[in-house]
């Protein structure tokens, strides 16, 4: 075992990426996702890569646009109001078909907001904030060693689907510092170069874009493109079950309020209520087959969301809405207690034992 | 001796060969290419001095000079 | 006989999607010559932008990456900096560079990337149907200024590559026009030192060359040179605004 | 086990250091840990707090509600976290700043004057160190031969006068804090 | 009655912004949405207006937030790569409240795609393509008429709720003429113009803004804008049924493609299918309240969409998942035909038929 | 005995939120002293941007819009197109309007707008931590240029009131200093011209204030006034870089 | 009663302009109207084709898929659009660019060298206006009077002489038609 | 006669007033105010001649003077 070392969230990213054989990072600071750029200017030259300070936002997913069409592994990171601004790259990224990693530290919105957590940023990362039909592969870690294993993957996935990759944290992610172990970087597939543009020395000229002249074209695409996000679908939902086999009652949470409730439910069940939780990896492809198990058998749902209900949508859609899906939910970088939620779940649920 | 010779599926017609060229040496012909475009023709072939300022202008570039 | 002029091996045998006389095309062949020339074909990667000459990666042999409006140099940047011994081009219009794209413009000449632009410049976005770009001269009538540009309220002209030409990071910034065989011949020269700089690797080069828009100025295309001839030439400053003593002695 | 510690003060009087100090000592002890900082929108001036979290198992949330401990080095930080601390818990006050006017019965709330005590020392920024000193005692999951190596690392062990004057102020700290 | 004339649909809604009172248009040319700053261009400064071409839709939009915050009408239009750029900005103005009308001529997705029609936008438009929880009041009008109705009422409700509203139409509603009535516009009621900007004579001075110092404040201001989503959501929901109250199967579908399905009920009713249509009118709110009648009593419904999927969740939620909803979908700026969503509706609900 | 110098009505009595010895400061009560001194705090209208000076609208009597980061100016043209009497003015940090506002600042000033704006130049993005920004001095250290700003890779400093002064829409275009007494008087002088060329209709006029961030400079609030005499001072153009003939005859 | 026409040909060929003559009849004849273009990418040479449905009732679907009608002025538009035409619907087609050498039987193609009678009156642009005429006595929902109104309207009676061409070359591909 | 009076709670210690009197005219006093920062106060009152560099410098316009 790797020994363990003290980091801040967004200093692990910015090591996994490293170890994930990154050499390009493009960002511009933005509170709470600075120290991802700050950590890799100074450790990514060492380690042979570069980092630029780009203009804005724009400049940086355009510059990361750039990047991967060579094939470089390359990432960027902002936070909300910074991320709103990368949606047009975004969408082109994605019609492109460019595997970039791109890191949100979500922090209160809408507008300038507050630099607190929240998770309101949901709707924008999972059903696509810029234009057109596309999607981007969304991973919720919740904790350091998750931080670190699942920015590590992202740059697999992107490379394997040809699909940008966002990984979705929050600011309390972000700041918090727990241990974590840096292990090294399993290796790589291979993966398909045949399409990056390097000169076309010895070979036919190749072209990167993202326009169809014809509609008849913009149909066959779009079905490529809708055919990719079913692949997806089918094979890389990820989501983590904690006590949910017997449970009456589940808890869909992701992230930071995802380990809040894994102490609401160890309390629920030393009260005796059989409560679980499913906690999304994924939040696109949403695990709907994490469900499939438990849609005829609980009684009701809660999702504990840091908006007013945004996943909450996709939890109905999973449940089929043969049980009453409830939303607790803190906003404005408020974080709800465990007391809280605990006593949410008794009032929706358990009306009677509210009253011992 | 020199030569000219009009790429036709590349003209457009714009005629600024024909505005450009010091000796008259092209014209609007008759024939319309498959883009819908009449094509512009060498006319008074003796004359071309192979100098070049009629490919040199073509925005299509659908002129060749031999010399 | 031998062939004295004849189709660049840079260039793909699509023929332009431009209209009939738009300089766009000039242009474009004057690039693909000067890749064969300096033989870089197979080491350069264009970017294209979104605007008439949007379709360009097209019309080239070497490899392309067309991104959003605005967003070539920034993606250029990207490319370079991955593959800092590959050639990288922007080939864009006025409205591109010097509109939707003008932060990428400045921050790219202030940081000295080693790219090559290629700015067309024809007073109006053309692909959209001819609307007022920065680039529109006073009084004139676009789309957008049905009643001519009247500065007042729309503002006065931009001369970008002057800008340009003020930062630090700009090594080589030249002006020029292909309205007449001359002045496509100084526009050859123009953008293959624009391409020597780079491949020198002295910072960033900028090529503006002023450009007819027949369609949306409503005029012939010998009326437009005439036009570009009069009206342009005369408020744009042409020339070498900006060759660094590197440069210089290239 | 686990200790839940909330750090509180002014931006500038290190609020933060006293919580990394904290989370490496537990990163001695190969514990789990939990650290988060939460600053004020200003740079300085504001008022800064963070919170440590050590425990022997598995952090699920790592949000606290209730304290078990804390420490306090103002005013404004004394009035907003002394209701935060769990009845049967402790709170480290710095008496230089703040004044006691209201108490819970159900804390205990040690009060050393600690601005004056870092003085003592040359240096009124240790006064955060004389606090940590204070609690050290009342914590379950660590110690000072741990706080010591903690110390050692945070500080770095080749700046030895600032090392020894951070380990004089929390020395210092206990000892008051055994007097009291 | 007013003489119908025959306008193009982009110029039909630059119209009805002039007789609504707009006063300053702010904009950037985009094809399938260019008609709408060249009409206003020629016609808005006629009308003591004022249009300017800004520097890109970033610009256009920030103007629209500062003109807004003065208490004036006022407009932006953009088609899709342009709005996703307007993302960070619209995010701001729901936060500050700023009364824009915002038009989005959805052209084909994601990146460059084409200039062809396609309701790909649906989710950037009514799940917050920006950052943060807010919610865009979404108007889909389907004809020459409705452009014109709808456009006008945009700037009411955007006074009235203090609310960003978005007109969603596509390539197809904006490129085609069709007889349009120019009516005179009903009077607007008064508007609370206490929040406005103009200058703190004689009163004190006001602040537009849109963050929080503190998470309290942060999480009272989201509880407000909830509350007034909520109020929205009550209120607002529109929608418009065709054949629809004694039908066994329902298309769902909005704009250009409702009309297709409208020739599709017709002809389904005529080989004896029960066809009906509930036309979302807004999409954000959605009209869930359409389909509470239905949901016990149709055995089916198909949503007809320009996208690979989109609104067909919120129809699934609006019918609790009580019957199977399907999709028919043509992308990349295809638009079905009568034939091939009736041939769909008979293949999906009445196998038998098919043979016959 | 009389004051001679206290608070302006222009401020309001919320005390500021900077760090100790700050500069921002200083600039903030010389613009509410010129509202005052001029009459129109009840006319004018101030845009706020993001970065230390965000906060910005709690301290002034005028009304105020805060937008988003680098918007500052965007936001006061749609403002002043709507209520054209009225005195618009942003207050934005280097970042804000050279960084990512750049695209805003060269285009506000090409089309003339009548507004005036400050920049406030500490070298650096201070609200966020003290990263790098566009007018960060060569081997300059921030968090985001670890080991010191390397133009080979970071590129060169930005000097935007340069720039700027070339746009033909800007009419008064000043880079000034608050580092002495009497260079803060200068700086007074700066911004009270600037505003009265709004009230003139001239054009659009820039002040571009030398700023200190004793705190991520890491120097003490003296230290820094040094640092920015020896360091910004010679670095940036620093004057009236531009007053056109109207200006001059205010 | 409904009208679904299609129109075809090179850019610049003026197929908008059929177009928009047909809908401004039909606007003439009180009737419901719908026009759609479809342009191509490139602003010129590129070809560009619209649709017109005149009806006597609201239009729902706008979209046509078979049409009852329709005018192609050049090699490509017919290729592309022979076959959109409905069985028994017919066709006009500029026989100046397009050879016929695939047809069909269900539906009445009207070949007319449109191109060389327009040149007959002078102007080569105007074989629009004469495939227009052409088709006229096939439409249901409109006829020559209107369409001369329409031509009023649309090119501005003051333009006297370009309405007048505009006119003689409905004409002419009118009698054409009847000729055929 | 002239006279400074510190605004003791917007004072935030930075000294800069004091950098710039020529007749040290100010110190740091030993108090501190709610924000934490111990304020400056005036000495050597007699001496001060109202020339205002003090409240010129002060970023946190704490000083006013009196004449
Ligand atoms: C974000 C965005 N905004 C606007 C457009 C529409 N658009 C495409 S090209 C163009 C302007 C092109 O003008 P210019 O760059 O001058 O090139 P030209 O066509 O004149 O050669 C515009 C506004 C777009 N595609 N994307
Ligand atoms: C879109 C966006 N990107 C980034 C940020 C983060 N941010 C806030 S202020 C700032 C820089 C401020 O620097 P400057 O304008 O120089 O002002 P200073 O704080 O130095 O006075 C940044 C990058 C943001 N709020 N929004
Ligand atoms: S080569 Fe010269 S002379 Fe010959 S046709 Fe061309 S322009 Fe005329
Ligand atoms: S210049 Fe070229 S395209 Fe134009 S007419 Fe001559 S040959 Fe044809
Ligand atoms: S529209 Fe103008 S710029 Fe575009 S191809 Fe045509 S002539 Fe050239
Ligand atoms: S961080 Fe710097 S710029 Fe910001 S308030 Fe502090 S000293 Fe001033
Ligand atoms: S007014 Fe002048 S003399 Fe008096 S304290 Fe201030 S700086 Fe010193
Ligand atoms: S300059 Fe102002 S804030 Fe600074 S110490 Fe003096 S009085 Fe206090
Ligand atoms: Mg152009
Ligand atoms: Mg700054």
């Amino acid at each position: 075992m790797v020994k363990k070392v003290l980091m801040k969230g967004n200093e692990i990213i910015a090591q996994a990426a490293i170890e994930a054989g990154c050499k390009l990072f493009f960002g511009y600071p933005i509170t709470p996702s600075t120290e991802i750029i700050e950590y890799l200017a100074k450790h990514l030259p060492k380690a042979g890569g570069t980092v630029l300070q780009a203009e804005d936002e724009i400049g940086a997913i355009s510059m990361c646009y750039g990047a991967a069409a060579t094939g470089a592994r390359v990432m960027t990171a902002s936070s909300s109001p910074g991320i709103s601004l990368k949606q047009e790259g975004l969408s082109y990224c994605a019609a492109a078909e460019l595997p970039v990693v791109v890191v949100n530290v979500n922090r209160t919105g809408p507008g300038l907001g507050g630099l607190g957590p929240m998770q309101s940023d949901y709707f924008q990362s999972t059903k696509g904030g810029g234009h057109g039909d596309y999607r981007l592969l969304v991973l919720a870690p919740s904790k350091a060693q998750e931080l670190y294993d699942l920015t590590m993957e992202a740059f697999d996935l992107a490379d394997k689907y040809r699909n940008p990759v966002l990984l979705l944290t929050d600011g309390f992610l972000g700041q918090m510092m727990e241990p974590v172990e840096l292990k090294p970087k399993p290796a790589s597939p291979e993966f398909d170069r045949s399409w990056i543009v390097n000169g076309a020395k010895g070979r036919k000229k190749r072209i990167i874009a993202s326009y169809a002249l014809s509609n008849e074209v913009g149909e066959a695409i779009n079905l490529h493109w809708e055919a990719k996000y079913k692949e997806l679908k089918e094979k890389e939902q990820r989501w983590e079950e904690f006590y949910a086999g017997d449970a009456d009652y589940l808890i869909v949470s992701y992230g930071t309020t995802a380990r809040i409730a894994k102490s609401v439910v160890l309390n629920a069940r030393r009260k005796g209520i059989k409560l679980g939780l499913i906690r999304p990896i994924t939040l696109w492809p949403f695990p709907e087959k994490a469900f499939l198990p438990y849609k005829e058998k609980i009684k009701g749902a809660v999702t504990v969301e840091l908006n007013t209900g945004q996943m909450i949508e996709d939890v109905k859609l999973a449940l089929e809405c043969k049980v009453p899906v409830h939303l607790y939910r803190r906003l404005g970088g408020m974080l709800p207690t465990e007391d809280e939620i605990l006593a949410f779940v008794e009032k929706t649920f358990c009306p009677g034992l509210e009253e011992v | 001796m020199a030569k000219v010779k009009v790429l036709s599926q590349y003209c457009k017609c714009c005629q600024l060969c024909i505005e450009v060229c010091p000796q008259g040496g092209l014209k609007v012909g008759d024939k319309t290419n498959a883009r819908g475009y009449n094509t512009v023709v060498p006319v008074n072939e003796e004359k071309c001095t192979g100098c070049t300022l009629c490919a040199i202008m073509c925005p299509d570039v659908a002129i060749e000079v031999y010399k | 006989m031998e062939k004295v002029f004849g189709r660049s091996k840079g260039l793909s045998g699509t023929p332009f999607s431009f209209c009939p006389g738009c300089t766009h095309g000039i242009i474009m062949r004057l690039i693909a010559e000067v890749l064969e020339e300096l033989d870089i074909i197979e080491e350069t990667i264009g970017v294209s932008p979104v605007g008439c000459s949007g379709f360009c990666q097209d019309f080239f042999t070497c490899d392309f990456v067309s991104g959003a409006h605005g967003r070539a140099q920034a993606i250029g940047n990207g490319i370079k900096r991955a593959l800092p011994d590959k050639i990288v081009f922007t080939y864009q219009g006025d409205g591109d560079i010097a509109g939707i794209g003008t932060q990428h413009a400045i921050h790219t000449a202030a940081r000295g990337e080693k790219i090559t632009s290629i700015m067309v410049n024809n007073a109006l976005y053309g692909m959209t149907g001819g609307q007022m770009a920065p680039t529109t001269l006073k009084g004139m009538k676009t789309t957008t200024t049905p009643y001519g540009r009247e500065v007042e309220v729309y503002g006065y002209p931009i001369d970008l590559p002057k800008i340009i030409a003020a930062l630090d990071g700009a090594v080589y910034v030249a002006s020029v026009s292909v309205d007449t065989p001359k002045n496509v011949l100084q526009t050859k020269k123009a953008i293959k030192k624009a391409f020597r700089v780079q491949q020198a690797g002295l910072g960033f080069a900028l090529v503006s060359v002023l450009s007819t828009c027949p369609t949306n100025w409503g005029l012939s295309p010998q009326e437009s040179l005439k036009w570009l001839r009069e009206n342009m030439m005369p408020f744009y400053a042409m020339g070498e605004l900006k060759a660094t003593e590197e440069v210089k002695n290239l | 086990m686990m200790d839940k510690i909330i750090l509180a003060g002014f931006g500038g009087q290190g609020v933060m250091f006293i919580g990394k100090v904290l989370a490496v000592a537990g990163m001695v002890a190969d514990l789990e840990v939990c650290w988060i900082p939460s600053y004020g929108p200003e740079m300085r001036g504001g008022t800064a707090n963070c919170s440590v979290i050590l425990s022997d198992r598995e952090i699920y949330s790592p949000v606290i509600d209730k304290a078990d401990y804390g420490i306090v080095l103002n005013q404004p930080s004394y009035d907003k976290f002394l209701p935060r601390i769990k009845s049967g818990g402790t709170l480290v006050v710095n008496t230089s700043l703040v004044n006691l006017d209201t108490v819970r019965d159900d804390v205990n709330i040690i009060g050393l004057r600690a601005t004056d005590l870092a003085y003592e020392l040359g240096n009124a920024n240790v006064a955060n160190m004389v606090c940590l000193g204070a609690l050290l005692p009342y914590l379950q999951l660590t110690d000072y031969a741990k706080v010591e190596k903690a110390l050692e690392q945070v500080v770095g062990s080749n700046k030895k006068e600032l090392l020894e004057l951070n380990i004089a102020a929390v020395k210092k700290g206990m000892k008051r804090a055994v007097d009291n």
